[in-house]
């Protein structure tokens, strides 16, 4: 049955956004995880699942198809590979029993895009009120923040590359509001 | 034409001619006008009528803060655009502008009556008549006021451009590029800083522009403009912003900028970005915006042809354009001087210049009658003659009280300057005034922020350098070859020898306000700035005082015996020029004006041609039409099609959140009415959710999927506020419980089943979950697969029948439900959208919050004490519940009603008494909550809020319609449908 | 749009991302205080509130950033925060208030 | 001197050279009957209706800054009394009543115009919450009556209601009785007619404190000018309410919230009435400058800073245009902020307090301008009978003990 089964995340990147200035691609499936821990646990849940989990909030450690950023004080988001990782989520599940933590699957919760090209930041910044500079928003660093009026988590790949994600339902403006700007300075 | 245009002046490219038309008729100018200086090119002054008296007016200024040269300029359907200012539009081929606020024509308009009765209708004169007859005010004056409004026409199109919006950073904000903002540039280039520089302007440069009497650093004033906006070009952290005006100075130094990209394009194509709204964070800003030249009060001074000295030298300057063959000049300083003197060396001949000081410099005089031009000291302007188009000036001696006329075509005036505190004070910036110069200037900054130039008081292009550059961070000291700025003198009053009745000096020269209206407002009381602002409405036309409210000030100081800072200044109000609605949309319209939320199922649903209906931001199917039914009907076949067979409904949008730790039931407790503690694992149980008033707030089913997690579900409107609520008392109440929230919503689709079929369509779908009625009782919640994806399916039930809720990974919804619905042909399966959901709810008394509660009802209003735990000793809400109106007797209280005429459908709203027959105003009794036609009972049913309900069972209600029309109902229990609920155990 | 210390992102950052959640210090009663309260008191609690013109101590939401509430005090006249805090730390005194004034301008 | 066609005429002849003040500002004396603490339109007119119905006419008018410089000189000047509960409808009813004879009573005119209130209904909830309304209104006897898309077009003839927008015009609540006057000829008027019987208004004196006796009762206020004796004080200074209670040494159940609104360059007339939107936070009319006046949303923060955000701006501008995209073209002109005042019920306090001689009337929120006349005179009537009248006694303190809310914004809450 499952092969009947058709995988649909909401939202198709418009031509218009894949190329030029900036190319946007629509990530595909992955296994998303929201893990929250107590301080006191951080170190022996990140060893018992063979990940490491960064201590400060924007902070991630990327490796191996997976991603971990630190959003809130004892928040962790998780992004994996699914072949890899389909199976973290049973593995937290049961740490739970012997650590203070919670563990909540939310894979199909959000749609991610990626933008690379030298102007990424600009398209970023159509909705985004953070400062881009990289002094500013580095490397690596990943915060949920705002997309107009859509809430996203925003991080950086690369000096020229982000990933950013939102709700399923949002993802249609967050991609119709890129698609607009480049729409308004390309004709 | 070429008649007043001057060779070798101005930076417009002769080689490209332009032609366009005004009200109708053609003209020719260069590229790089304005329409303010291809008219006066042509010898047009007349380009506007005034607001109240229609007075015909010229251009005043040459730039942004025109107030007269208003008009309209059409492009095609939906884009005209009323008020633009002359004198800061550019001009392109086939530009059709024309003038506004006059009928029939510019030239004669019948509103001009208004000027020549001009005497009846001073200051407030709307306060003091229009009151008699009574009855005469909505039927006659008030329409004729209404009708007598506006400048230009108003939109009757939509337009169809499209703007933009974004955010941007810098570490040092420049705005305005005259030779302060550009110094500062380019010392900040210098540094590792982030600089954004903007000018409203087309060019920068601002007073340099093709000011070729200038040099600095031996440099003529247009190269070292050149050279340092070629040096600002090429560094890279430096970005140039022409057409941009900063508008807004918000908290924190966030700064918004308009930026007009096509409105000078000759074919500017519709999808490219008109405007865009720049939201800049900005480390450091600097002030650089000039001062703005100060006209002088005198009469006749709103002749078209009358303008500003600075006005006269930048249509010079910098469109080559003099504004007359004779031009006359009336100063108060020493400023105007050096200005005439550049007509004069470009042959412009100065009739005179009439100098309203009694000393002025020797130097002055002598370079004057140097070049032949007559200056009468001590001596003002008693009269101006022509009627569209100033021809004459009558020059007024006082002390030997004497006149003489001396024919012109244009009449400079220079009142001294006023520098720019617009922005700074929006940035609560504090300001002083400065009694030497007449003029109030920044003091106090409230952000990192300064002020340099001349907006700052320090005028002249040097001392504009070399603050400009000191303010970016440099110790740059600049030589510059410039006409000493000099200094004037401030008059708050000109003397005459004609009676003030006979004369009319306007201050405000688009609101038509005088010096004498201005004096009336304080005659009458009008005593604090602001007050003659409201009562005159000085300063509040689309130039927002920029040229009037110093004037303003120094008239009322005088006419209240007070200094002019002891009566203040008016607030500086945000956007520093008027700026387009569109701009402030940015790309957020349409589409993108709000997220519509849609479900994964949404677009099965669209193609089913399902009728929608927003909740919240979510879009929901509301009912499936087939071909030729109305809402009615659709609604009464999606519901008899659920009771006898299966119904299949998106319900993705319930709001979820998992809560999870090894607190997770302590703190349901406290945030639900009922007990969590005991509920079983795979058991549901619903949950009533109090705010800490005691009403109710939310509700929804709630699994228990394990010891430590539970799957709540909330309303589809109030989840956001229900996952902030406990979030809020989870972190500031009780932070000592170990449990997190994570919002699920979207992680799931939801597919719910309801019908006495509704097991048997999903039995051969499931695997690892045991159906039966025995192994999967009502309200549980089992973990499985549906179609080979996970899924979390809820033995529930919201319309009493057996029901299903399959919660699936919402990627794979859409496809989930097509499988379910394509096998449940064989059922008659029928999707059914909110409206039906609403209807079987109803005829189980099931409430719906937000419809059969408001903010204003309890569990026991709503008939739900059961649900309220007596044994708990805390949740939010219980303490309010005690409160003494919470416990009162004749509450409103949630009843059914079955109307006496059982086809009568209710009207959800209307109101119920108890005695049909009392006067206005009735004694009301509650409202109707919920109504609908009952197919599956063949009757129509209600609920409804009813003081003291529980107590009237069986009790005849009324409820009076329009018309006299009134229905007569029965208060019963809101059960109406199978009240022993067998049929939720359908096998 | 005012710029906001979050505590714990230790970070300023856009308005936009926070939500405020009132007055500070207002701790709920617990279960047997709020038996003990008469109708006025609750209501005291419930619905009384400094709306201090000058330095007031509230609570924003970093909603659409680390998802964490804490506390600030901030000038209602001049809307310049002064600090903001995490939850659980008392309320400031005039006199730290007054510090912390110090340190930030000098 | 009587405003009248006859009174402008002679005077422009005359070269209005004799026009007499309008509100002479006075100094303190020692000592009044009634001092109202706050001249804005409440205020003011507090004073008027206590010199002219009630019999007292020594009494002060203290004003921080300018009369009518606050929230009276800053709001979109809306009108109307379409209210859901009976205590509201009262109360704003009332002012309605007022209104209507406001300009002849007054020799002012105060430009109330009846060009009525239209309230959009873009979603099912809105046509429930608004029928609520209407058939509430019409056995209250308050003009509001349903109207369909098409007969909102009929009104407003810009008015898209195709219904596969965003927010559909699912239709309206009209009416007609609703409408706009002109903000600052409000508290002219007032104050011209209480000066004219005798109430000193006195500008630019601030209260810095309220005196109490031994026995608790107000014995007068402390003001930059010196003390001035009063054993009555009324209290209407809006978005400041709680400072001033404080010096009572009273805290009151009150938030002030930044509220903006805005401008836009004069155009020929085009909206016909007031227009509103709750569900997209929207409401405009047309000055008779010819200005669109929008009126946008509080700031989320309490604040006294009379200054909001830009995204606050932005909001209601799409909004505007997300409902009229005709006006999408046109350039806002100004753009401004106020205090208000807001009440955990989002209705107000008036009546007395819990000191002797102390009154107050605030937590209007964003709807204190249409109340103007009628909030006014229950005020003077509860000074000038140390008791409420019937129509204010619901706004109460006690409300907040009791749990007896009038909560009209919580009756129209939305969920689903």
């Amino acid at each position: 049955m499952s092969s009947d089964i058709v995988f649909d995340q909401a939202v198709e990147i418009p031509d218009i956004l894949k190329s030029g200035d900036v190319v946007t691609t629509l990530v595909g499936e992955r296994t998303r995880l929201s893990l929250r821990v107590k301080a006191a646990d951080r170190i022996a849940v990140a060893k018992a699942l063979g990940i490491t989990l960064p201590a400060k909030i924007g902070k991630t450690n990327t490796k191996a198809g997976i991603m971990i950023a630190c959003l809130g004080p004892d928040e962790w988001f998780i992004v994996g590979e699914k072949a890899k990782y389909s199976n973290l989520y049973n593995k937290a599940l049961k740490l739970s029993s012997k650590y203070v933590m919670s563990v909540t699957d939310v894979s199909f919760r959000n749609v991610a895009v990626e933008l690379t090209g030298p102007k990424v930041a600009e398209i970023v910044n159509v909705g985004c009120p953070l400062d881009l500079s990289l002094a500013a928003f580095p490397v690596g660093k990943c915060t949920r923040t705002v997309y107009e009026a859509a809430p996203i988590i925003l991080h950086r790949l690369s000096e020229d590359s982000f990933a950013m994600e939102c709700w399923r339902s949002y993802a249609p403006y967050m991609v119709g509001l890129m698609t607009a700007h480049v729409q308004g300075q390309r004709v | 034409m070429g008649d007043f245009r001057k060779t070798g002046k101005g930076v417009i490219d002769t080689q490209q001619p332009v032609s366009f038309t005004f009200d109708g008729k053609s003209y020719s100018g260069f590229k790089g006008d304005t329409l303010a200086s291809a008219l006066l090119a042509n010898g047009v002054h007349l380009m506007g009528r005034s607001f109240k008296y229609h007075r015909p007016r010229g251009p005043v200024g040459a730039g942004f803060e025109e107030p007269n040269a208003l008009v309209t300029v059409t492009r095609g359907k939906g884009r005209m655009t009323p008020n633009l200012r002359a004198t800061a539009i550019e001009i392109y081929e086939g530009m059709m502008a024309s003038s506004q606020n006059r009928w029939p024509g510019l030239g004669f308009d019948i509103g001009a009556f208004n000027n020549t009765f001009s005497a009846f209708f001073p200051a407030g004169f709307y306060n003091k008549t229009f009151m008699w007859p009574k009855s005469f005010w909505d039927k006659v004056y008030e329409p004729f006021i209404r009708n007598m409004a506006g400048l230009g026409p108003a939109p009757t199109e939509v337009d169809p451009d499209v703007y933009g919006a974004v955010y941007g950073h810098c570490d040092i904000l420049i705005i305005g590029s005259g030779p302060a903002g550009l110094a500062a540039a380019l010392a900040a280039a210098k540094k590792d800083q982030r600089v954004i520089l903007v000018d409203e302007n087309v060019n920068m440069g601002g007073s340099l522009i093709g000011a070729g009497h200038v040099s600095i650093d031996e440099k003529s004033a247009s190269d070292w403009v050149a050279k340092a906006l070629k040096d600002l070009n090429k560094a890279d952290n430096v970005v140039l912003m022409t057409r941009t005006s900063a508008i807004g100075y918000y908290h924190d130094n966030f700064v918004a900028l308009a930026e007009r990209l096509t409105d000078y394009i000759p074919e500017a194509q519709i999808g490219k970005t008109r405007e865009k709204l720049h939201r800049i964070r900005a480390g450091k800003v600097i002030l650089a915006q000039g001062a703005i030249e100060r006209p002088l009060v005198f009469n006749g001074n709103d002749k078209p042809g009358v303008m500003l000295t600075s006005a006269a030298q930048t249509f010079l300057n910098k469109y080559g354009v003099a504004v007359g063959k004779e031009v006359a000049v009336f100063t108060a300083h020493d400023s105007a001087y050096s200005a005439a003197f550049e007509l004069a060396d470009s042959n412009v001949r100065i009739a005179a210049i009439i100098d309203a000081r009694e000393g002025v410099s020797a130097e002055l005089i002598s370079a004057a009658e140097g070049r032949g031009i007559d200056v009468h000291i001590g001596s003002v302007i008693s009269k101006t003659g022509g009627k569209k188009r100033v021809r004459s000036v009558e020059v007024y001696e006082p002390v030997h009280n004497t006149q003489k006329t001396i024919a012109c075509d244009a009449l400079l005036m220079s009142g001294g300057w006023t520098p720019s505190l617009h922005l700074w004070s929006q940035s609560k910036g504090s300001i002083k005034w400065d009694e030497a110069k007449g003029v109030y200037l920044p003091d106090l900054a409230n952000e990192n922020c300064v002020c340099i130039g001349s907006c700052n008081g320090d005028f002249g292009i040097k001392a504009a350098l070399d603050a400009g550059s000191k303010a970016g961070g440099g110790r740059k000291v600049y030589k510059t070859d410039e006409p000493v700025f000099g200094s004037g003198q401030v008059f708050d009053h000109l003397p005459n020898y004609i009676k003030p009745s006979k004369t009319k000096a306007f201050v405000d020269f688009q609101n038509d306000v005088t010096d004498k209206d201005i004096k009336l407002a304080v005659r009458e009381g009008f005593k604090s700035i602001e007050h003659v602002k409201r009562y005159t409405t000085n300063g509040m036309a689309t130039d927002q005082g920029k040229l009037s409210n110093l004037n303003a000030l120094e008239i009322a100081a005088k006419a209240l015996g007070k200094q002019a800072p002891q009566v203040g200044l008016t607030t500086f109000r945000p956007p520093y020029t008027p700026t387009t609605f569109g701009t402030f949309c940015g790309y957020r319209t349409d589409d993108l004006f709000e997220v519509t939320r849609k479900t994964a199922i949404d677009p099965w649903a669209e193609a089913q041609g399902a009728v929608f209906e927003p909740v919240g931001i979510w879009r929901r199917a509301w009912y499936f039409p087939k071909a030729g039914e109305d809402m009615h009907a659709a609604v009464a076949r999606e519901c008899k099609a659920t009771r006898d067979s299966l119904g299949i409904f998106d319900a993705s949008t319930l709001g979820k959140i998992e809560v999870v730790g090894p607190d997770a039931a302590k703190f349901m407790n406290i945030m639900y009415t009922n007990p969590w503690s005991k509920l079983g694992v795979g058991a549901c149980r619903y949950g009533l959710m109090l705010g800490e008033n005691g009403y109710i707030y939310d509700d929804g089913v709630v699994g228990r999927i394990a010891e430590d997690r539970f799957h709540v579900t909330t309303t589809t409107g109030g989840a956001p506020r229900v996952y902030r609520h406990m979030e809020d008392y989870l972190q500031t109440e009780f932070p000592e419980l170990d449990v997190w929230l994570t919002s699920t919503t979207e992680q799931w689709s939801v597919i719910a089943l309801n019908g006495p079929n509704a097991r048997k369509l999903i039995e051969p779908f499931v695997e690892g979950i045991d159906l039966s009625p025995e192994a999967f009782p009502h309200m549980n919640v089992r973990e499985g697969k549906i179609c080979g994806v996970p899924t979390r399916l809820f033995r529930v039930s919201f319309s009493g029948e057996l029901g299903f809720e399959i919660n699936v990974p919402s990627h794979y919804g859409r496809a989930v439900w097509e499988t379910l619905f394509a096998a449940g042909e064989q059922f008659d399966i029928t999707p059914y959208g909110t409206e039906t959901m609403h209807v079987l709810r109803a005829e189980k008394g099931f409430i719906i919050i937000g419809q059969d509660t408001d903010g204003t009802v309890t569990p026991q209003d709503a008939g739900m004490s059961w649900i309220v735990s007596k044994k708990k000793k805390d949740f939010v809400g219980k303490r309010s519940l005690q409160r003494s109106d919470l416990v009162a007797e004749g509450r409103k209280q949630l009843i059914g009603l079955l109307t006496d005429d059982p086809k009568t459908v209710l009207e959800e709203g209307a109101h119920i008494v108890a005695d049909p027959d009392q006067s206005i105003p009735m004694d009301m009794l509650g409202h109707v909550t919920s109504s609908y036609w009952s197919e599956s009972l063949g009757k129509s049913i209600a609920m409804a809020l009813v003081k003291d309900g529980f107590n009237r069972m069986g009790d005849d209600l009324y409820i009076p319609m329009e018309g006299g029309v009134t229905h007569k109902a029965k208060v019963v229990k809101p059960v109406f449908y199978d009240p022993k609920g067998e049929r939720l155990n359908v096998v | 749009m005012m710029l906001i210390h979050c505590p714990y992102c230790d970070e300023k950052r856009p308005e936009i991302e926070f939500a405020y959640a009132g007055e500070a210090h207002i701790v709920r009663p617990n279960a047997a205080e709020q038996q003990a309260m008469d109708d006025v008191e609750w209501s005291k609690f419930m619905f009384i509130r400094d709306n201090k013109r000058g330095e007031h101590c509230e609570r924003w939401w970093h909603a659409n950033g680390c998802n964490m509430y804490f506390n600030a005090v901030r000038n209602t006249v001049t809307d310049k925060f002064i600090k903001s805090y995490k939850i659980g730390q008392k309320r400031p005194s005039a006199a730290q208030i007054q510090k912390w004034k110090d340190q930030a301008n000098g | 001197m009587k405003f009248s066609a006859r009174s402008l005429f002679a005077n422009a002849l005359s070269g209005h050279e004799n026009w007499p003040e309008q509100f002479p500002n006075k100094e303190p004396k020692k000592e009044y009957d009634v001092v109202i603490v706050g001249a804005g339109g409440h205020g003011l007119g507090a004073a008027y209706y206590l010199a002219s119905k009630y019999g007292i006419t020594n009494v002060a008018v203290v004003e921080k800054g300018w009369l009518g410089g606050g929230n009276t000189g800053r709001n979109t000047t809306i009108i109307r009394s379409n209210y859901l509960f009976d205590e509201s409808a009262r109360i704003y009813d009332h002012a309605l009543d007022l209104w209507d004879g406001l300009s002849q009573e007054l020799n002012y005119n105060v430009m109330y115009s009846k060009r009525g209130v239209l309230m959009l209904a873009h979603n099912v909830h809105d046509v429930q919450s608004f029928k609520r309304h209407v058939h509430a209104n019409r056995l209250n006897g308050v003009d509001n009556v349903w109207l369909s898309p098409e007969e909102c077009q009929k009104i407003v003839p810009f008015l898209d209601i195709s219904q596969n927008r965003r927010y559909p015009v699912m239709g309206g609540a009209f009416q007609q009785r609703g409408g706009v006057a002109r903000h600052d000829s409000v508290a002219w008027g007032y104050a011209r007619g209480a000066s004219k019987l005798g109430v000193d208004i006195i500008q630019n004196c601030k209260v810095i404190g309220i005196r109490r006796g031994a026995d608790g009762a107000v014995e007068g206020v402390e003001t930059e000018k010196g003390f001035i004796g009063a054993k009555k004080i009324g209290v209407s200074t809006a978005g400041n309410s709680s400072v001033l209670m404080e010096m009572a040494g009273l805290r009151f159940p009150l938030e002030s919230y930044p509220l903006q609104a805005l401008v836009s360059e004069p155009v020929k007339p085009i909206v016909p009435c007031v227009i509103m939107s709750n569900a997209v936070h929207a409401y405009i009319s047309q000055s008779d400058k010819g200005e669109l006046v929008i009126g946008a949303g509080t700031d989320q923060y309490t604040s006294y800073s009379q200054r909001g955000a830009l995204h606050i701006v932005e909001h209601t501008i799409m909004s505007i245009c997300e409902i009229f995209p005709i006006f999408r073209r046109m350039r806002m002109l100004r753009n401004w902020g106020g205090i208000v005042d807001v009440t955990p019920d989002r209705s107000p306090i008036l009546g007395k307090t819990p000191v002797q001689g102390l009154y107050v009337n605030c937590g209007w929120g964003t709807g204190g301008f249409k109340a103007t006349p009628g909030a006014a005179d229950m005020l003077a009537y509860t000074i000038a009978h140390d008791a409420p009248h019937k129509i204010n006694a619901p706004y109460n303190l006690d409300r907040f003990v009791g749990g007896r809310l009038i909560d009209e914004a919580a009756a129209a809450a939305v969920a689903h």
